[in-house]
């Protein structure tokens, strides 16, 4: 069983001060392979991103991440110990330099060659290296934010809607990327493009106010009828 | 010649040392964003810590070499009790040091009974050239000064140090998220920036004698510095504190000191004013 | 005479050139769509057209009035509104605050002071909330919004002030087709009064609501017209089909 | 352990990410709601009740200290309506304060005037003419200038004044004007003393009703706005600029009102009294009260005041530091003032739309 | 307390207000000591009119906005006789209004100052310029030359001192170089350091104060100004300030004040004196005539002498006899007030630090007259 999941979620619950947000949820993410997470706006989505990498501590419930209890870790020591994240908002060091932001990404990566790879992904940030991260488009910040977590080397990563405010033909391109990284490593990943999600997922869940509503392989999940309902606002 | 000689200096002395003093004020505002009301409690405790060694008849660069580690031992275990609540309002912050500024300097009068007292200098007396003497004290102090510079510019420019030190301030969340131990980044960084106030107080006991208000005196020329060079880089700070140093012991030479005190101020503002960004527009180290 | 007129828009960043003589024209009741790939200088484009970066060059002009050198105030006095692509809202403040607090931007201090249009605005913010869905929350801190909703509150904020354009920087992003589509229908009603331009990724989106479309890349304007014109521009198809 | 972590990060902060919601989204409660509304009102009626008996329970010397702390809880206001409200860093308020000291000290002096028809006008306008010049400076302008920009040039303003003060003769140097004769209601000479206390209570009382107005008015929302992000409101259309100087300039009116009432009271002028350490003081008053709460500042500088007197006189050789230790704990423990001790969140930070919507939920 | 605390009018109440605490505690901390010494002695004598004597100390805390709701205290709570207090003029001035106009009290002042105080039932018991001056500036021309140079903090003390010094530098033959004043906190003199070099000054007249005056006279001495046999004198240097500096930094300091510790080696009065304060207050606080422990100790004895003279304590009375009083014996030698002047006449000591010591080098003739009001 362990050999099947890699992050092991289980009744989780959380949210801010006295306000619940996430109501026993339960998910396995396995070794290889992507788990898309969907659900309206406020669903609850980015809650539970945050509560797996800890920016949130969890009210109740457990996190096994490589088949050890990680509920009482701290942040960076989940993230060391392997997991990726790319946070919805403020996802880049705003003031820092594209080069520094990067280079913050691969403080515990000892491949020097890491960053001209996520340079060759990302020809964009390559021309930017000086700038400040904060002054770069929407895009671009996004692109950033993938490099940066990807720099780590991550066992899992986290994606939190990575391809909002990114253009069509790149988005084409980080879904292919993330379809190949999802064979090596586990990917969990929020996002609105549907297909897209779905693509790089094997396996899906919908979030509605703070539950799974719904959860299957990722093409039954698709074609459920019930799915559209969990979306509109 | 002579007096020219002498003058630049003296003025280049004076410098030293307000860099010496901004050198840790600056590293915690441009890391932290903090305005460490304490700071000049720091070098009022390096300075202390000099005098004690030599009170009790240690040897005095014995004293002034533990200073720096002492005070900034003692600031990082201050970051971890107190300091590190308050990065995300840097107003109550300011506060908060100020009253930890207000128990060190008030618990130091009272140890030394609100006296002024003398340290020697381990270098003392003058170097003549000629006809002209220079203070060896102040002389030393403007190499270490250099030294200091160059090994905090290494020490930030050179190693991830400084750039998880600006990762953390800038987005602690995400740095956390990117595996760096922020607390332990941010005690670290606290910690030298005390240290560095330790080490000011130490070397210019010397010069100014050892009394409760020592560092108090140079906190707002610090704060005045800092915005002057520009927050957020390492050589801002460093830069504004050179300004302001020999602009106010320049200045006195052409004007009645009085007006010369006041007008300094009045430059700093009215610059600031109109380059927000200070000297050096912080990026980089 | 169109609302707005921007001609030759020129932005320099140090050594880049975000915007080289980017040009964008707006008529009375219009929906525009402004499309490219990214950092090709759209909310550069915006950002100058409302002020809040100053053009290097060029010249912008609107409801027959050069505005060029004005501040964000009196370009939003004069009828613009803008909602920023990262969401700016008011964080502490709850979201019927933001929401008055856009409504009543434009009042004078007297007004202000005796608080004499609270009353009056009070069931503009109601209904306000209550047509983006967030009436439920109104009394929470906008801090407490997740970033689907935030954005949903910065469309109502930009809405509110009943400008006479209305500036969107990627409304939809982070929101779900459904969402998107809901959005859609919001905005029409507003074309009675009101012109648009909508900076948008989703293209489908775009083509369902905007009239007209420019498109960017690499600061210049690509090509400009209505949809139909730009589905069939050959450079334009190109770049959709160009990697970044 | 990340729990309480969490959760003083969330009262610290200031932070877009961080949460200021006490409830559930939707199952909100009204009644929570309203009833948790009703604390300041109820502060504000303690208070003032306490300060209109106090002077039976007083002795003499007591009743004029107690006068002082009433003009300095009025300065406090003025710092507090600068600060917490429109998020405008006065680090130099004492400059208003004692400029309008020093200005009826010398109209007292030199031109014998002690009216109280004509000292307190001119007080209050030196204190407005001063702002304005300052403000005019510092706030306005291209660039919109940063909190610690304005922070650090108010201190500069304040500690340059406080030079000068020390240094021009006519001003009675580093030793002030000292025997400043009592301001007079026709022939009547209103000194220190219960008389005294009654009129700056009644002073402070109208100042602060006009305050609170004020704040609660639509104007208090904008300022809000301006104090959560002064670039975003100018997007919508509000002067950004021009508000924070007509708050800047109210609060330096507050204050010369203030000083002028203080030099009266306490009959000599010193350079301090521009300078930096009273400067520093009514921060300290506000902050440890619990800024952006009107009654936060007035209890902060009563509670800070009384403590260091009666410090003071109880534990005579470490006073200093004793006040250090409690303002320290005060601000560890409860970083947004004492205030918040009594008071939640939402209501500390004020919202606008709450009083109507009651009602009309009350009268259907 | 003595059973004769019980007497049906209750004791006497002195009040004593000084810097406690704040930059100048080490002077009001030794005031206070003082204050508590001669108050024991008098109780252990008796007290006065048959009534004991009670003290209250407040702290002014270098704060004047303190001091004066301390003095009120002492006025209106503890109603005390009489008071006591002020180190600076600043302090003085901010809280004789409280006590003589507003508080109907006697107030002493015991510090050495910048004169023309004439407030009435304000008395001044420390030396007056002319006091420091008139016998000093003579002997520094003579022994160290007549080229002067006056640098000086920016307050009153030092500016009315100049005016006075000035006078008698130019009536004695000598001449001023410059006059010239700094901040209080100023820290960096080398322009001020250089002028007097490249003048060539024989005598630097200092009223720069701490925390100036420490690194003053460190760079003075660097500068070669001792070396070439410059001197410098500064009339409020005694014994709780000459560890400012290192000893060679300030060899051959002279200062003119009416009492220097040397002096208890050849007057018992002044040993015996010494000798009671330093048993009952071993510490720091040394009793010093800059820091105005002397004037202290001949106030609150100007005033005893007064009271009994007055049979009474109401404050019209002692003010009438504390007019013209006069004690034998004193640190220093005795004092009288000069009639209808309120100011005490005393006499004044030239000494100068050898070692981190003073020596005795000049005496008055008997009462020195203060010259004011
Ligand atoms: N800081 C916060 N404090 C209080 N409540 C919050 C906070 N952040 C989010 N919430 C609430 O928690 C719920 C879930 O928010 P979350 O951000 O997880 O939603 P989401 O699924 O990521 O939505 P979106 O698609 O809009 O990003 C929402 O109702 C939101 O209002
Ligand atoms: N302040 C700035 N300093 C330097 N470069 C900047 C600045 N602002 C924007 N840029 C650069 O200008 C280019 C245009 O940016 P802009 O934000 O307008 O792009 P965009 O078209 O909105 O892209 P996206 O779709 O990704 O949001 C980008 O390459 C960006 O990095
Ligand atoms: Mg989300
Ligand atoms: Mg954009």
């Amino acid at each position: 069983m362990p050999e099947q999941t890699f992050l092991d979620i289980r009744h989780l619950e959380a949210g801010y001060g006295r306000s619940q947000v996430l109501f026993d949820v339960n998910i396995g993410v396995p070794w290889r392979g992507g788990v898309a997470v969907l659900g309206r706006n406020g669903a609850g989505k980015t809650t539970l991103m945050k509560t797996i990498v800890g920016e949130l501590a969890s009210s109740k419930g457990e996190l096994f991440f490589d088949g050890r209890d990680i509920t009482r870790r701290r942040t960076e020591e989940r993230v060391r110990s392997g997991i990726g994240y790319v946070p919805q908002e403020h996802s880049v060091f705003a003031r820092l330099s594209v080069r520094d932001n990067l280079a913050v990404g691969s403080l515990f990566n000892p491949d020097p060659a890491a960053v001209d790879r996520v340079l060759t992904i990302f020809p964009k940030l390559g021309q930017r290296l000086d700038q400040p991260a904060g002054t770069l488009s929407g895009g671009e910040r996004k692109m950033l934010a993938i490099g940066r977590a990807m720099l780590g080397n991550p066992k899992l990563l986290l994606l939190d809607e990575p391809t909002e405010g990114v253009w069509v033909g790149v988005i084409e391109e980080i879904t292919e990327r993330l379809i190949e990284l999802a064979r090596q490593i586990a990917v969990v990943i929020v996002e609105q493009h549907l297909d897209l999600a779905l693509r790089v997922a094997d396996h899906a869940y919908v979030l509605d106010r703070g539950r799974v509503a719904l959860q299957g392989p990722a093409g039954e999940v698709r074609s459920d009828p019930e799915l559209l309902r969990y979306l509109a606002p | 010649m002579a007096s020219t000689f002498v003058a630049a200096f003296e003025i280049l002395s004076f410098g030293a040392i307000i860099v010496l003093v901004v050198l840790g004020l600056g590293i915690i505002a441009s890391m932290m964003g903090i305005f460490n009301f304490a700071q000049g409690e720091f070098v009022l405790l390096g300075a202390y810590v000099t005098y004690l060694a030599y009170s009790s008849g240690i040897p005095i660069w014995v004293g002034m070499a533990v200073a720096p580690f002492i005070v900034g031992g003692l600031g990082f275990v201050l970051e971890a009790l107190i300091i590190r609540r308050f990065y995300a309002a840097p107003i109550v912050a300011m506060l908060g040091t100020y009253a930890l500024g207000l128990i060190v300097r008030e618990s130091v009068r009272g140890l030394i009974g609100g006296f002024y007292l003398t340290v020697p200098e381990p270098i003392g007396g003058s170097i003549d050239i000629g006809t002209m003497h220079i203070s060896a004290w102040r002389f030393t102090i403007i190499v270490i000064t250099l030294l200091v510079m160059a090994g905090c510019y290494l020490l930030l420019s050179r190693t991830s140090f400084g750039l998880r030190v600006r990762a953390t301030l800038e987005n602690p969340a995400l740095a956390r998220a990117s595996g760096i131990s922020t607390p332990l980044i941010y005690g670290a960084t606290f910690a030298f920036g005390a240290a560095l106030a330790g080490l000011a107080g130490a070397l210019i006991v010397p010069v100014f004698s050892l009394f409760a208000d020592l560092g108090i005196r140079f906190l707002i020329q610090g704060f005045v510095a800092v915005m002057v060079g520009g927050v957020g880089s390492f050589i801002g700070p460093v830069a504004g504190a050179g300004v302001i140093g020999t602009l106010s012991a320049a200045l006195p030479w052409v004007m009645a000191p009085v007006v010369a005190d006041v007008l300094v101020f009045v430059l700093a503002i009215v610059f600031i004013k109109f380059r927000p960004q200070g000297l050096i527009a912080g990026k980089g180290v | 005479m169109p609302l707005l007129e921007a001609t030759g828009i020129v932005k320099v960043f140090g050594k880049l050139t975000a915007l080289d003589g980017a040009a964008l024209t707006i008529g009375e009741n219009e929906f525009h769509g402004l499309i490219g790939p990214n950092g090709s200088g759209k909310s550069t484009l915006m950002k100058c057209v409302a002020g809040a970066e100053m053009p290097t060059q060029g010249k912008v002009s609107f409801v027959n009035r050069d505005i060029t050198l004005l501040s964000p105030t009196e370009r939003a006095r004069a009828g613009m509104s803008l909602k920023f692509q990262i969401t700016s809202v008011l964080p502490t403040l709850t979201l019927y605050d933001n929401i008055l607090l856009a409504l009543q931007a434009q009042s004078s201090l007297f007004d202000l002071v005796f608080s004499r249009t609270r009353g009056v605005l009070h069931d503009q913010v109601m209904m306000m909330l209550s047509q983006f869905r967030l009436a439920d929350r109104a009394h929470d801190a906008a801090a407490a919004l997740s970033h689907g909703q935030q954005q949903w509150l910065e469309i109502a904020m930009a809405l509110a002030g009943k400008p006479r354009l209305l500036l969107l920087d990627e409304p939809t992003g982070g929101m779900s087709l459904e969402e998107r589509r809901v959005t859609g229908e919001l905005l029409q009603p507003i074309k009675q009064h009101c012109s648009l331009v909508i900076v948008e990724h989703d293209l489908d989106f775009i083509r369902d609501i905007c009239d007209r479309l420019t498109v960017l890349d690499q600061g210049r304007v690509l090509a400009s017209g209505t949809v139909a014109e730009i589905q069939a521009n050959k450079s334009v198809q190109e770049i959709y089909l160009r990697r970044a | 352990m990340g729990t309480v972590k969490q959760a003083l990060r969330m009262k610290l902060s200031e932070e877009p990410e961080v949460s200021m919601a006490e409830s559930r989204p939707d199952g909100a409660s009204p009644a929570r709601r309203a009833a948790g509304l009703k604390v300041l009102p109820v502060v504000e009626g303690l208070v003032l009740i306490a300060a209109l008996i106090l002077p039976l329970f007083l002795q003499d010397y007591l009743t004029v200290f107690a006068t002082r702390v009433i003009i300095l809880a009025l300065f406090a206001l003025s710092f507090d309506l600068v600060w917490g409200y429109a998020g405008i860093m006065s680090f130099g308020q004492a400059l208003f304060f004692g400029s309008a000291g020093y200005g009826v000290a010398l109209m007292a002096r030199d031109l014998g005037i002690t009216s109280i028809f004509l000292v307190l006008p001119a007080g209050t306008l030196i204190g407005l003419t001063t702002s304005l010049l300052l403000g005019g400076f510092l706030l306005l302008g291209r660039h919109p200038s940063s909190v610690i920009f304005v922070a650090l040039g108010t201190l500069t303003g304040s500690y340059a004044a406080d030079r000068l003060a020390r240094g021009w003769y006519y001003l009675g140097g580093q030793n002030g004007i000292p025997s400043i004769p009592p301001m007079s209601f026709g022939s009547y000479d209103i000194t220190e003393g219960p008389v005294y206390y009654y009129f700056a209570l009644g002073i402070l009382a109208v100042v602060y009703l006009l305050c609170r107005f004020l704040v609660r008015s639509q104007f208090g929302l904008a300022l809000a706005g301006l104090r959560e992000n002064e670039q975003r409101i100018a997007f919508f259309g509000y002067k950004a600029q021009h508000l924070k100087a007509i708050v800047f300039a109210v609060g330096g009116t507050i204050a010369g009102l203030a000083g002028s009432l203080y030099a009266f009271h306490e009959g000599f002028v010193w350079p301090n009294m521009v300078g930096v350490v009273i400067s520093t003081q009514v921060v300290l008053y506000v902050l440890f009260g619990g800024s952006g709460t009107l009654i936060g500042a007035v209890i902060g500088a009563v509670i800070i005041e009384g403590v260091s007197f009666w410090l003071s006189d109880n534990y005579r050789e470490i006073w200093p530091i004793l006040l250090g230790v409690l303002l320290l704990l005060v601000i560890l423990f409860r970083p947004l003032g004492l205030i918040s001790f009594v008071l939640g969140e939402r209501e500390r930070v004020g919202s606008f739309g709450m009083a109507r919507k009651e009602k009309r939920n009350a009268a259907p | 307390r003595p059973d004769w605390a019980n007497a049906a009018e209750g004791p006497i109440k002195v009040g004593i207000a000084t810097d406690l605490t704040g930059p100048i505690a080490y002077a009001g901390n030794a005031d206070a000591n003082v204050a508590k010494m001669v108050i024991k002695q008098i109780n252990a004598a008796g007290g006065l009119l048959g009534r004991p004597l009670e003290l209250y100390i407040e702290d002014t805390a270098s704060n004047e906005s303190v001091a004066v709701g301390n003095v009120r205290k002492l006025i209106q709570r503890d109603k005390v006789d009489m008071v006591l207090g002020g180190i600076t003029s600043s302090m003085r001035n901010a809280i004789k209004d409280p006590i003589v106009a507003r508080g109907k009290t006697l107030y002493i002042y015991p510090q050495l100052y910048e004169g023309k105080e004439c407030t009435p039932n304000l008395f001044c018991t420390g030396p007056t310029p002319a006091q420091q001056c008139d016998e000093f500036i003579p002997w520094l021309i003579k022994n160290g030359g007549k080229k002067f140079a006056l640098p000086s903090a920016n307050y009153v003390w030092p500016h009315t001192l100049n005016v006075y010094a000035r006078k008698v530098i130019e009536s004695s033959g000598g001449e001023v170089v410059f006059e010239e004043y700094y901040p209080l906190d100023q820290v960096d003199f080398s322009a001020t350091v250089n002028r007097i070099i490249s003048n060539k000054v024989d005598v630097v007249f200092n009223t720069v104060i701490p925390p100036g005056v420490g690194p003053f006279f460190k760079q003075l001495y660097e500068a070669g100004f001792l070396k070439n046999g410059g001197r410098l004198a500064c009339v409020y240097y005694d014994e709780n300030t000459l560890n400012i500096n290192q000893a060679n930094e300030i060899e051959g300091l002279a200062s003119c004040l009416d009492y220097f510790k040397a002096l208890t080696k050849d007057d018992p009065v002044s040993a015996k004196i010494q000798a009671a304060y330093e048993k009952d207050f071993p510490g720091n606080f040394l009793f010093a005539a800059g820091s105005a422990a002397t004037g202290t100790y001949r106030g609150l004895k100007l005033w005893e002498a007064a009271v009994k003279e007055a049979g009474k304590i109401d404050r019209d009375s002692v003010a009438a006899a504390l007019d013209h009083a006069k004690i034998a014996e004193g640190p220093g030698g005795p004092a009288e007030m000069v009639p209808g002047k309120r100011h005490c006449k005393m006499k004044m000591y030239t000494a100068v630090a050898k070692g981190g010591n003073y020596e005795i080098v000049g005496r008055s003739d008997g009462l020195v007259d203060p010259k004011e009001c």
